[in-house]
C-alpha cells in the first residue's frame, strides 16, 4: 500500500467514524497535505519514516510516541515553546490511540515486550484500556495546554522548573498507558509504581506543604504497592504464572480464604490509590498542594488507576458474582456489601470534610476521593445500568474534575489565593471562568443537565432496582452534601461582594481559557447527548463480561424507567425560556445597581466594609453536625504512626544495648537451642 | 462499525412521536399548574386567615400580588446572575411539572421518571442561591446557606419515600407508577399499600414546600435574614410565580405516589389540593424550628419511619 | 604448548598431566590478588621511608594489578570453575583456592571497590596527607590487607583458611576504623572488637567441633563426607556457631550491634569498604558453607530467620535515624538481611537472587557513603544540599528508588526475584519472610524520601555552610556507581542470564567437589 | 553418662572457659576486665581446638621422638591452634592499644558510660539532639581525664552492691 | 542491672548445657583422622621435616602460616596506628633497679641465643618461627623493662619487619615463578633431622621468626610508650 499523508489522513478520518460532514474538512486538510507530499525533502526522509510509522503496531506506536514526549520534554522542557509542543504531542498520542481501534475493533497486543528472570511483561489493548487511555491522553492534552502559556511563564518566574513539570506530566502519562496496557501482572506492577511515582514527582515539585503531603502520600502509596505485591505473589503462588489467562485460572480455583486473603491484598492497594475509606486521608493535601496544572491532570486521572485496578480483578477476575458468595464469617454480609459499604462512606465521609475546607482546592480535591466512591459503588452493584454508570462517571468526573480545578487555578492565578475566606465576587471581573465553574458544580452536584448527572443517576436507578436501600440514602446524601459544599465554592469566589484588592482582576488569560471552556462544553455535551460515552462504556462491558447497559442517544431506554437526557434538557431549557419570557417579558425594566446599594440595616456601606458572608458558611449544619468530626481517620493514622515509631524504638533499643555480646550470647543459645 | 449506527442516531428516526399532540401538553401542562398553583396559593392564604380569624384575600389576589410587583417601577437588579437566579428558579420548576404526569398528559414522564424530577427540583435552589448570592448581601446568603441545609434536611426522608415508592411499584416511570395505583381502586393506592413511607413523605413535604414549622429561611419575620432580602418587584415577583409551581408540583407529586394520580382532572385536582392542605393546616399551628433543630428532626422520626416503611415494602 | 607435569607428590599415585602451561600460569596467578597486596603491606612502611610519593601510589598499582590478573584469568580460562592448590600441595592436605564465577566477580569486585575508595585518593586525602605524614603509610598498608584478605574470602576453599583471612579482614577493619583518630572511633573499635572477638571464639569452638566430626577443613572434602558426619544437630549446631562467628561481619541480626556505632564513626570511605563490600565476603563465606557442607533445611530456616529479624530491626531502625550515616547504617543492615533471605531460598533461584541482591547492595550502599563523605550530618543540615550538589542529590534518588524496589530499576528485578524465591518455597516461613520485607520496603521508601525531599527543599540560611565542600573523587565514584546501576537496570535481561548462569554453577556441588579433586580420593574415605 | 575420661573433663573444661569468658563480657563493665573475658574464652577456644587432635596413648607428632611405629595424635589441631593462639595475640594486643589510647582521652574504662559519651560525640559532630539523658556533656571534646577521686567514688557503690 | 546478670547467667548456663550435649555426641579421643593420618604418613618423606607440625605450618597450610603474619603485622600497624608516636620531649619512668636491669643484661643474650635456636631449629623440634619470634621479642622487651630511657628503633623494627614478611612471600613467588605454585617448597630436602635439610622450610621459618619478634617487639615498644598524648 503506497503511504503518504494523504493516505495517513483518510485512515485517521476512516478511524474516526465522523459523520459524511466532515469530508468536506477533510478534504481541505488532504489538498494542504498534497503541498507538502511534492515537495523533495518529504520524498526522500518523510516517507520511509511515515512508512516505518504507519507499518507499526498501533499500541507500540502508541508507545512510542508517549515515550518519545518524555525524551522530548526531558530534552527541549526548558523551552518557552515546549509547552505547546507537548500539546502537540499530546494530541499525536490521542490521533495513535484512536487509531488503534481498539475500543470497537479487537484487542491488540504490543510487540514490545520485557523478558527478565522467565518472566515475561507485556502489553496489550482492550476497550477497557482504550477508555482509560483516553481519558488519560486527554486530561494530558488539556493540562497541557492549560499549562502551556500564562501559567507556565508565572510558573517559571516563581523560580520554578518547566521542565520537571512537563517530564513529570509525560511520565505520568507514560506510566498511565503502561499501566492501563498490561497484559500481565509483572507489566500491571511495573505501570502501577511507574505512575505512583511520577505521580509523587508531580506533587512534590513545588516543595513546602505539597512535599509534606507528597511524602504522607508515598507513605500510603509504598504501602499499597506492597499489598499488591503481596497480591501478586499469592496469585503467582498458586496459578504459577503473572500471565492473565493464568490469573483467571488461578482465582478461579482458590478456596474462599484465598480469595479473601487476595481481596484483602489486592483490595487494599488499590483501596490506597482510589482514597477508599480509610485510606484516603493522604489525597486530599496531596493532589491540592501539587502545581496547579499537575493538580489539574492528577485530579482527573490519577486516582482511578485504583479503579482500574479494582475493574480488572474484582470486578473483571474475581467477578461479582464470586463476590455475593463470600461472606464474612458471622455476619450475613458478603464481601460485595462489604466493599459497597466502603464506596458509600467514601462518598459521605469526605464530601463532609470537604464541606468544611476553606481552600477551593481542598475542597475539590475532598470531592474527589467522594466521587470515587460513586464509581466504585456503581461497579458493586453489578447490573448493567450500575456498572455503566460507574464506568461513566470516571469519564465524566475526570471532565468535571479537570475544569472545576482550571478554574479554580485560573482564580489562583489572578489573584494568588485560593482561601474562600479571602475571594468574593469576582464573577463580575471573570464571567468565563464562572461559567466553567457553575458548570463544572452542576456537573459535580450531579443536577441536569450536566454530565454528572446521567453516571449518577444510572447509580441510584441501579440501587433502587436491585434493592439497596440504605446504599441509595447514602449516595444521596452525599450529593446533596455536594451540593452544598459546591455552592459554598462558588459563592465564595464569585458571589457575593468583591473585594477591594481584586478590584482590578482581569479574565483569565486565553491559553488558560480555551480548555477550560472546551472542557465545559464537553461537560454540558455528554449530559446532553450521553450515548457516545455510553457506546464506550458498553464495550467495556461487553469485555469484561458484565451485562451491557441499553443505551441509546439520549440515554437509557428501559420499561421501567429510562432516561432520555436530551429530552430533559430540552425541556429544562424550555423551562428557562418560560422563566426568562415571565420574567424579561413582562413588567418594567430592571435597573443596574452597584452592588454596595445593599440592604444593610440602615448601615452604610462602603468597598473597604467586609460585607460578606463566607467563613463558616453552614453554622447551623456545622453546629448540629460539628461534634460528627472526630477526627477518627486522623487518629487511626496518628496511633499507626505512633506504632512504627514504637516498634522502630524497640528496633532501635536493640542496637544500643550496652553490651552486644549479650546479644550474641542470646543468639547462640537460642540457635543451639532450636537445633536440638 | 461506524458511528452513526453506533450512536443509534438512526433508532432516534424510528420512534415515533406525536409531535403535536407532545407539544400543546408541553405548553398546556406548565399552564395548568401555574393555574392550580395559584389557587393553591389562594387556599394558603385563606387557611391561614381562617384560622386566624380573618377574611382573607380575594379569588384574584395571588394573580394580582404577581402582576402588581411585575409593574413596579424600582426593579433592582444586581447583575445578570441575579435575574439568571430568577430564571433559573422558575425554569426548574416549570420543566419539573411537565414531568409530572397528569389525567390525560403523560408529557415527558417516560423520559425522565421520579430521579430526575427530584434533581428537577433541586435546580430551582440552586438558582435562587446564585441569585441571592450575587446580590452580595450576607443576610441573603445566610438564609442560601440556611435554605440549603433545610434542603439537606427534608431530602434525607424525601429520597427514602422515593426508593420505597420506586420499589414498590418496580420501577421509576411515574406513568407506570399511576397505572399500577389505578388498577385496584383505592386498595392500590400507595397510601394503602404504604402507609408509612405515605407518613413519612408527608413530612417531607412539609419540608420541602418549606411550611412551619420548617420554614426559618423564608420566614417573613426573617426577611432580613432571608434570601429575599434583596428581592422586590418582579425579582419578589417571579419568586411569587415560582411558589405556584412549587406548590403545585409538591401536591401532585404526593398524589402521584400515594393517592392514585389523577382518574381525571377533577379529582386529581381535588387530590393535590387536599394534599397541600394538609401541611398549610399544619403549619399554622406550629411556630418555626430553628436550622440545626430542623434537620435534627427530619433525621430522626421521618427517617426511622421511612426506614421502617421500606422495611415493610421489601418484604 | 602443552609441557608433562609429572605429578607423582601426593599418595605415591603416578600421575601424568596435560596440562597448558599458559593455562596454569594464569590460574595459579589467581593467589597474586591476595599475595601481592600483602606484599605491599609489608613493604609499605620501608617504602615511605624511601618515597612517599611511591608509597602512595603503591596500593593503587597493586590493586589495579590484581584485577588485571583477575579479569585476565577469568577471561582465559573461560567461564568453567578451576582450583588451584597453593604450595602445589593438592586437597584437601593443602590449601586450595577454588575460582568459579562468583568467586572471581567478587575478588574482582574487592580489588576495584577498594580501588574506588582507596582511602588516599581524592581531595580528602590531600587535605590531611601534611598533617599525617606517619599515618597514612600505615592507613594504606591495612588498607592492603583488607582487599586482600577479601580477596582470599571469596577465593579460599578451605574452612580455617577462610577464618584466618576473615580475621585479617577483622584486624584490618579495626585499624582502618579509628585510623581518623577520634574519641568516639576508638570506643566503637573496641566494641566492635568485643563484638568479633567473640564471634571468632564461637566460629572456632564449630570449627573445631566439625573438625573433630569430619577429621577435614576442605570445602570439597567437607561436603562429599557432610552427609554422613553432619546430619543432625551436631552438624547444626556447628553451622549455628559459625554463622554466629561470621555473621558478625555479615551484619546479621542480633550480632550487629557494633554496625550503626562504626558507621558513624569510621572515615565514610572506610564505611564504605565494610558495608559494602566486607560484609558480601562474609555473607559469601556462609552461603558457600550452606551450599556444600550444611545442606539440611534446617540451616537455610536459620539463615531465614535471621535474615527477617535482621529486615525488619534495620529498616525499623532506620526509619528513626537522625543522621545520614546512621541511616545508611541501619538500612545497610536490612539490606543485609535481605541478602540473607535471598540466599536462603532453595536451588538456583536463592543464589541468583541473593547475588543479585548483594552486587546491586554493593552498588549502591557504597556509593551512598560516598555521598555521606560529604553528608554526614545529621539529617536536618540536609535541607536543600540539591541546590549546592543538584548531580549528587540526583544520584541520590536513583539509588534510593533501586533500593526501594521501584521499576524498571535493577532493585525491582531483585525484588521480584526475592519474591518468586519464596513463594515458590511456600512454608509459612517464607511467606512471613514475604510480608517482613514488604512491610520494611514500606518503611525504607518512606525514611530514603524523606531524606531526598529534605534535599530538595529550599537552603535554609547558614545551614548550607554546615555541609562538608564537595568531594570530588567520591562524588565521581557515586556517578560511576550510578552509571553501572542504570547500564544493569537496561540490560537487565543479559545481566540476569549471566547471574543465572554463575549461580548455577555455585550451588552445583558436585562441580565443586570434581575441580577440587580432578581424581577420586585414592585413600581412605 | 558422660564418661570422666581426660578428653571428656578437658572438653567440660574448655566449654567452661568459653562460657566463663562469654559471661564476663556480657557482665563486665570495665574494659580490661572484658578483655581478660576475652582472652578466657579464647583459651577456651584453643583448648577446644587442640583436643579435637588428641587421641589416647598417642605421641607428639615429631618423627623419631618417641619409639617408631607408635601412634601420634593428629598433628593439624596443633597448627591450627598455633595460628589461632597468635591471632588472638594480635587481636588481644590491638585490644589493649585502643584501650590505653581510650583511658588517655577518657580517663575511664567503663563501658557503659564510655557508650553515652560516644553517642554524645557523635550527636554533636552532627548536629542532632543526642540520645538519652541530657546529662551528656556536650561541646567539650576531647573530654578532660576523669580524676582518681572521681573514679573511686564512681565505682565504690558498684562494689558495695555486689558485695 | 541484676536483671541482666540474671539473664546473663541464665544464658550462659544454658549454652555451657547445650554444649556439653553437644559434646556427648563428640568422638573425643578417637578423632577420625582423616586428613590427620595422611599428614602423618606423607609429610615426613615428602617435606623432609621431623616435626611434622612445622612441615604443615610452613608447608602444607604456609598459606594460612602467612595469613597469620599478616594479622599480627595488621594489629601491630593498627596499634601503632592507634597509639600514635610519643612526643620527644615526654618524660619518662625512671630505669629500673640494680636487680632488674643486672637480671636483663644476663637474660638478653640468653634469650637471643634461646630464640635464634628455636627459629632454626622449627622443622627438627618443637618449636618454630613463633615461638622463636616471640622469644626474641621478649629479649628485648626485657631490656626495655630494665631501662624505659632506652628506646627500639621504630624504623629498623619497621624495615626488619617489612624486609621479612617480604622475604616470606617472595620466597612464594619465587616458587610461583619456578614452579608454578605459591610457596612450593623448592630447594633439596636433604637428609632428616639435619640442621639444613627440608627445602625452603627453614627459611621460611627464619622469616616468620624475624617478624614475629619484629612486631611484637614494637607492638611493646609502642605500648610502652604510654605518655604519648592525643594529636
Amino acid at each position: 500500500m503506497a503511504t503518504s499523508p494523504t493516505t495517513v489522513v483518510d485512515q485517521l478520518l476512516a478511524g474516526l467514524h465522523l459523520p459524511d460532514g466532515f469530508d468536506a474538512v477533510a478534504g481541505v486538510i488532504r489538498e494542504s497535505l498534497a503541498h507538502v507530499t511534492n515537495s523533495a525533502i518529504w520524498t526522500r526522509y518523510g516517507q520511509q519514516s511515515l512508512e516505518w510509522l504507519i507499518g507499526m503496531n498501533p499500541v507500540d506506536r502508541l508507545f512510542m510516541l508517549s515515550a518519545l514526549t518524555l525524551l522530548l520534554m526531558l530534552l527541549l522542557g526548558r523551552l518557552r515553546s515546549a509547552g505547546v509542543l507537548a500539546v502537540l504531542l499530546y494530541g499525536a498520542q490521542f490521533a495513535a490511540l484512536l487509531s488503534t481501534d481498539t475500543l470497537f475493533g479487537a484487542p491488540v497486543a504490543a510487540e514490545v515486550r520485557i523478558t527478565v528472570a522467565d518472566q515475561s511483561l507485556h502489553w496489550s489493548y482492550d476497550a477497557l484500556s482504550w477508555f482509560f487511555a483516553m481519558i488519560t491522553i486527554g486530561a494530558a492534552f488539556v493540562t497541557a495546554w492549560y499549562a502551556a502559556g500564562s501559567w507556565m511563564r508565572r510558573y517559571r518566574e516563581a523560580g520554578q522548573s518547566a521542565r520537571a513539570f512537563h517530564v513529570a506530566l509525560a511520565l505520568n502519562c507514560f506510566g498511565m498507558l503502561l499501566l492501563v496496557g498490561s497484559a500481565d501482572l509483572l507489566s500491571l506492577f511495573l505501570g502501577w509504581e511507574l505512575v505512583s511515582w511520577a505521580s509523587f514527582l508531580l506533587m512534590a515539585l513545588v516543595g513546602g506543604p505539597g512535599a509534606q503531603a507528597a511524602l504522607k502520600y508515598l507513605a500510603y502509596a509504598i504501602s499499597g504497592a506492597m499489598l499488591l505485591l503481596g497480591g501478586i505473589a499469592l496469585i503467582y503462588s498458586i496459578g504459577g504464572s503473572f500471565e492473565y489467562g493464568a490469573v483467571v485460572a488461578a482465582i478461579r480455583g482458590m478456596t474462599d480464604v484465598q480469595v479473601w486473603t487476595l481481596l484483602l491484598l489486592l483490595g487494599g492497594g488499590f483501596a490506597v490509590k482510589l482514597g477508599l475509606l480509610p485510606f484516603h486521608l493522604w489525597q486530599a493535601a496531596a493532589y491540592a498542594e501539587a502545581p496547579g496544572a499537575g493538580s489539574v491532570f492528577l485530579g482527573a486521572i490519577s486516582a482511578r488507576m485504583g479503579l482500574f485496578g479494582i475493574i480488572v480483578f474484582i470486578v473483571g477476575m474475581i467477578g461479582v458474582s464470586r463476590l455475593m458468595t463470600l461472606e464474612i464469617p458471622y455476619t450475613f454480609m458478603s464481601s460485595r456489601e462489604l466493599i459497597a459499604w466502603i464506596a458509600a462512606l467514601t462518598i459521605i465521609v469526605p464530601t463532609y470534610t470537604a464541606l468544611q475546607q476553606h481552600d477551593a482546592r481542598y475542597l475539590l480535591a475532598w470531592h474527589g476521593i467522594g466521587q470515587g466512591g460513586y464509581m466504585l459503588l456503581g461497579l458493586m452493584v453489578g447490573d448493567a445500568v450500575g456498572s455503566a454508570g460507574g464506568l461513566l462517571h470516571c469519564f465524566n468526573y475526570a471532565i468535571t474534575q479537570a475544569a472545576l480545578l482550571m478554574a479554580v487555578f485560573a482564580v489562583v492565578h489572578r489573584t494568588g489565593t485560593a482561601d474562600l475566606n479571602q475571594l468574593g465576587g469576582l464573577v463580575t471581573r471573570m464571567p468565563l471562568t464562572f461559567l466553567v465553574l457553575l458548570f463544572g458544580i452542576i456537573s459535580l452536584a450531579g443536577l441536569p443537565p450536566m454530565a454528572g448527572f446521567v453516571s449518577k443517576w444510572m447509580v441510584y436507578r441501579s440501587l433502587i432496582t436491585e434493592g439497596m436501600p440504605l446504599l441509595f440514602v447514602a449516595a444521596v446524601v452525599g450529593t446533596l452534601g455536594t451540593i452544598l459544599s459546591v455552592y459554598k465554592l462558588i459563592h465564595n469566589i464569585f458571589l457575593g461582594q468583591l473585594r477591594v484588592e481584586h478590584q482590578g482582576v482581569a479574565e483569565a488569560p486565553l491559553s488558560m481559557l480555551i480548555p477550560m471552556l472546551g472542557l465545559s462544553a464537553l461537560i454540558f455535551l455528554a449530559g446532553f447527548i450521553p450515548g457516545p460515552a455510553l457506546s464506550w462504556v458498553a464495550q467495556v462491558q461487553g469485555q469484561l463480561g458484565l451485562p451491557v447497559v441499553p443505551w441509546v442517544l439520549g440515554g437509557i431506554v428501559d420499561p421501567r424507567g429510562g432516561l432520555d437526557m436530551i429530552w430533559l434538557v430540552g425541556i429544562l431549557m424550555a423551562g428557562f425560556g418560560v422563566g426568562a419570557l415571565v420574567f424579561y417579558g413582562f413588567g418594567g425594566r430592571s435597573r443596574r445597581v452597584h452592588q454596595l446599594d445593599n440592604y444593610a440595616g440602615g448601615h452604610f456601606l462602603t468597598a473597604d466594609v467586609h460585607y460578606q458572608y463566607s467563613d463558616n458558611f453552614y453554622a447551623g449544619l456545622m453546629h448540629l453536625i460539628g461534634p460528627w468530626y472526630r477526627g477518627a481517620f486522623r487518629w487511626l493514622e496518628r496511633s499507626l504512626a505512633a506504632t512504627l515509631d514504637l516498634v522502630s524504638f524497640g528496633a532501635e533499643g536493640l542496637y544500643r544495648v550496652a553490651q552486644p555480646t549479650l546479644l550474641m550470647l542470646a543468639a547462640a543459645v537460642a540457635m543451639l537451642a532450636w537445633v536440638f | 462499525m461506524d458511528w452513526l449506527s453506533a450512536m443509534r442516531l438512526d433508532a432516534l428516526a424510528a420512534v415515533d412521536f406525536h409531535w403535536l399532540g407532545l407539544v400543546l401538553e408541553l405548553m398546556l401542562m406548565p399552564l395548568i399548574a401555574f393555574v392550580a398553583g395559584l389557587g393553591l396559593v389562594l387556599m394558603l392564604r385563606k387557611i391561614a386567615a381562617r384560622l386566624q380569624r380573618r377574611v382573607g384575600p380575594p379569588l384574584l389576589q395571588p394573580l394580582w400580588d404577581i402582576i402588581k410587583l411585575h409593574a413596579k417601577e424600582t426593579q433592582t437588579s444586581h447583575g445578570l446572575i441575579h435575574e439568571i437566579g430568577i430564571v433559573m428558579a422558575i425554569g426548574g420548576y416549570v420543566a419539573a411539572v411537565t414531568l409530572l404526569p397528569v389525567p390525560g398528559m403523560n408529557g415527558l414522564a417516560q423520559q425522565g421518571g421520579l430521579i430526575a424530577l427530584l434533581y428537577m427540583t433541586m435546580i430551582p435552589s440552586l438558582g435562587l442561591a446564585l441569585g441571592v448570592g450575587q446580590c452580595a448581601n450576607p443576610n441573603g446568603s445566610i438564609g442560601i446557606s440556611r435554605a440549603l441545609t433545610a434542603m439537606l434536611a427534608y431530602d434525607v426522608p424525601m429520597v427514602i419515600v422515593i426508593f420505597g415508592v420506586a420499589f414498590h411499584f418496580g420501577s421509576l416511570n411515574l406513568v407506570h407508577m399511576i397505572a399500577a395505583q389505578q388498577a385496584g381502586g383505592v386498595a392500590t393506592w400507595g397510601m394503602v399499600q404504604m402507609p408509612l413511607l405515605a407518613l413519612a413523605g408527608l413530612f417531607a413535604l412539609q419540608g420541602m414546600l418549606g411550611k412551619q414549622p420548617f420554614e426559618i429561611y423564608v420566614a417573613p419575620a426573617e426577611i432580613a435574614t432571608g434570601p429575599m432580602v434583596e428581592m422586590g418587584g418582579k425579582f419578589l415577583g417571579g419568586l411569587f410565580v415560582m411558589q405556584c409551581f412549587q406548590l403545585y408540583t409538591g401536591g401532585a407529586l404526593y398524589v402521584t405516589l400515594f393517592l392514585g394520580g389523577g382518574e381525571h382532572w377533577l379529582t386529581f385536582l381535588f387530590k393535590v389540593f387536599v394534599v397541600t392542605a394538609i401541611p398549610m393546616t399544619i403549619a399554622m399551628v406550629f411556630p418555626r424550628y430553628r436550622t440545626e433543630d430542623m434537620v435534627r428532626l427530619f433525621w430522626k422520626w421521618p427517617t426511622m419511619i421511612g426506614l421502617l416503611g421500606i422495611a415493610f415494602v421489601m418484604n | 604448548m602443552t609441557l608433562e607435569l609429572p605429578v607423582d607428590l601426593l599418595f605415591g599415585l603416578n600421575l601424568d598431566l596435560n596440562l597448558d602451561l599458559t593455562k596454569v600460569m594464569t590460574a595459579n596467578a589467581i593467589v597474586l590478588p591476595v599475595v601481592l597486596p600483602l606484599l605491599a603491606a609489608f613493604l609499605m612502611q620501608p617504602l615511605a621511608q624511601v618515597s612517599r610519593t611511591l608509597a602512595r601510589l603503591l596500593g593503587p598499582l597493586v590493586l589495579a594489578l590484581g584485577a588485571w590478573i583477575i579479569l585476565n584469568a577469568w577471561l582465559d580460562v573461560g567461564p568453567a570453575p578451576f582450583s588451584v592448590a597453593i604450595g602445589g600441595f593438592a586437597a584437601p592436605l593443602g590449601i586450595v583456592f577454588y575460582a568459579d564465577q562468583l568467586a572471581l566477580l567478587f575478588a574482582l569486585a574487592v580489588q576495584v571497590f577498594t580501588l574506588l575508595f582507596w582511602p588516599g585518593l581524592g581531595a580528602a586525602a590531600k587535605a590531611d596527607a601534611a598533617a599525617d605524614r606517619q599515618r597514612a603509610p600505615r592507613r594504606d598498608a591495612l588498607a592492603l590487607l583488607l582487599a586482600s584478605a577479601a580477596t582470599g574470602l571469596a577465593l579460599s576453599g578451605d574452612l580455617f583458611n577462610i577464618f584466618i583471612f576473615y580475621e585479617l579482614a577483622a584486624v584490618a577493619s579495626f585499624g582502618l576504623v579509628c585510623a581518623d583518630g577520634s574519641g568516639r572511633a576508638r570506643i566503637a573499635t573496641l566494641r566492635y572488637l568485643f563484638v568479633s572477638a567473640f564471634g571468632s571464639v564461637l566460629a572456632l569452638v564449630g570449627i573445631a567441633i566439625l573438625y573433630l566430626q569430619t577429621g577435614t577443613l576442605n570445602l570439597a572434602q567437607l561436603a562429599q563426607v557432610a552427609p554422613e558426619t553432619l546430619q543432625g544437630p551436631i552438624g547444626l549446631a556447628a553451622f549455628a556457631l559459625l554463622l554466629i562467628g561470621f555473621g558478625v561481619k555479615a551484619e546479621l541480626f542480633p550480632l550487629n550491634a557494633w554496625v550503626p556505632e562504626v558507621y558513624a564513626t569510621a572515615p565514610a570511605r572506610v564505611s564504605a569498604l565494610l558495608a559494602g563490600l566486607v560484609s558480601k565476603l562474609a555473607i559469601l563465606v556462609i552461603v558457600r558453607l550452606l551450599i556444600l557442607v550444611f545442606q539440611q533445611p534446617e540451616a537455610s530456616q536459620l539463615l531465614l530467620v535471621l535474615g527477617v529479624l535482621g529486615v525488619l530491626t534495620g529498616e525499623f531502625s532506620a526509619w528513626r535515624a537522625q543522621d545520614f550515616p546512621r541511616l545508611l547504617a541501619f538500612s545497610s543492615i536490612g539490606q543485609l538481611g535481605l541478602v540473607a533471605i535471598a540466599f536462603s531460598i532453595d536451588g538456583t533461584t536463592g543464589i541468583l537472587a541473593g547475588t543479585a541482591v548483594a552486587l546491586h547492595h554493593l552498588i549502591i550502599k557504597s556509593a551512598l557513603f560516598g555521598l555521606a563523605n560529604r553528608w554526614s550530618g545529621g539529617l536536618d543540615a540536609l535541607t536543600g544540599a540539591a541546590k549546592g550538589a543538584p548531580r549528587a542529590a540526583g544520584l541520590f534518588v536513583l539509588f534510593a528508588l533501586s533500593l526501594v524496589g521501584v521499576p524498571p530499576l535493577w532493585g525491582f528485578w531483585i525484588k521480584l526475584l526475592i519474591m518468586v524465591g519464596l513463594v515458590q518455597g511456600g512454608s509459612p516461613l517464607d511467606l512471613l519472610a514475604l510480608g517482613a520485607i514488604l512491610l520494611a520496603t514500606a518503611v525504607e521508601a518512606h525514611y530514603l524520601f524523606r531524606v531526598a525531599l529534605r534535599l530538595y527543599q529550599p537552603p535554609v540560611q547558614d545551614q548550607a555552610s554546615r555541609l562538608a565542600p564537595p568531594a570530588r573523587w567520591d562524588t565521581g565514584v557515586a556517578y560511576l556507581l550510578g552509571a553501572c546501576l542504570v547500564v544493569i537496570s537496561v540490560a537487565i535481561t543479559p545481566a540476569t542470564e549471566a547471574l543465572r548462569v554463575l549461580a548455577q554453577q555455585t550451588g552445583d556441588v558436585l562441580l565443586y567437589i570434581d575441580t577440587v579433586f580432578p581424581q577420586p580420593l585414592a585413600y581412605k574415605e | 553418662m558422660i564418661p570422666l575420661t581426660l578428653e571428656t573433663v578437658s572438653y567440660a573444661g574448655a566449654v567452661g572457659l568459653v562460657v566463663i569468658g562469654g559471661l564476663g563480657l556480657v557482665i563486665c563493665n570495665h574494659l580490661f576486665r572484658m578483655l581478660l573475658a576475652l582472652v578466657m574464652a579464647e583459651s577456651g577456644a584453643n583448648l577446644l581446638l587442640v583436643l579435637t587432635g588428641f587421641r589416647g596413648g598417642a605421641i607428639a607428632p615429631i618423627i623419631g621422638y618417641g619409639p617408631a611405629g607408635a601412634p601420634m595424635v593428629d598433628p593439624l589441631p596443633q597448627v591450627l591452634v598455633l595460628t589461632a593462639i597468635v591471632i588472638g595475640v594480635g587481636v588481644q594486643a590491638l585490644a589493649v592499644a585502643v584501650l590505653v589510647r581510650v583511658y588517655r582521652t577518657y580517663g575511664i574504662l567503663d563501658m557503659r558510660e564510655l557508650r553515652r559519651r560516644m553517642e554524645g560525640e557523635i550527636a554533636v559532630a552532627a548536629g542532632i539532639a543526642a540520645p538519652g539523658s541530657a546529662q551528656v556533656p556536650l561541646g567539650q571534646r576531647p573530654l578532660p581525664p576523669v580524676p582518681d577521686y572521681e573514679l573511686v567514688r564512681r565505682s565504690a557503690p558498684v562494689r558495695e552492691r555486689g558485695a | 542491672m541484676p536483671m541482666r546478670n540474671i539473664a546473663s547467667l541464665v544464658l550462659t548456663a544454658g549454652m555451657a548445657f547445650l554444649l556439653l550435649v553437644i559434646g556427648a555426641d563428640l568422638a573425643l579421643g578417637y578423632p577420625d583422622m582423616r586428613v590427620g593420618a595422611e599428614y602423618l604418613r606423607i609429610a615426613g618423606p615428602e617435606l623432609g621435616a621431623a616435626n611434622i607440625v612445622t612441615a604443615i605450618l610452613a608447608g602444607y597450610r604456609g598459606f594460612d602460616t602467612l595469613g597469620e603474619l599478616s594479622i599480627l603485622f595488621a594489629a601491630a600497624t593498627a596499634a601503632s596506628l592507634v597509639l600514635g608516636h610519643r612526643r620527644a620531649d615526654a618524660r619518662r619512668d625512671p630505669p629500673g633497679g640494680l636487680v632488674l636491669s643486672a637480671g636483663a643484661d644476663l637474660l638478653f643474650p640468653l634469650l637471643l641465643v634461646v630464640g635464634i635456636f628455636i627459629v632454626v631449629h622449627g622443622h627438627l623440634t618443637p618449636g618454630g618461627g613463633f615461638q622463636g619470634g616471640v622469644i626474641l621479642a621478649a629479649a628485648f622487651f626485657v631490656a626495655l623493662l630494665a631501662n624505659p630511657a632506652r628506646t627500639l628503633n621504630h624504623a629498623l623494627l619497621g624495615w626488619i619487619e617489612g624486609l621479612a614478611g617480604a622475604a616470606f612471600i617472595l620466597i612464594g613467588l619465587w616458587a610461583l615463578v619456578e614452579d608454578g605454585h605459591f610457596l612450593t617448597p623448592l630447594l633439596p630436602l636433604g637428609t632428616m633431622g639435619e640442621l639444613v635439610s627440608a627445602g625452603t622450610l627453614p627459611l621460611l621459618s627464619v622469616a616468620i621468626g624475624l617478624k614475629v619478634g619484629a612486631e611484637l617487639a614494637g607492638l611493646l615498644a609502642h605500648l610502652a610508650d604510654t605518655e604519648a598524648p592525643d594529636r
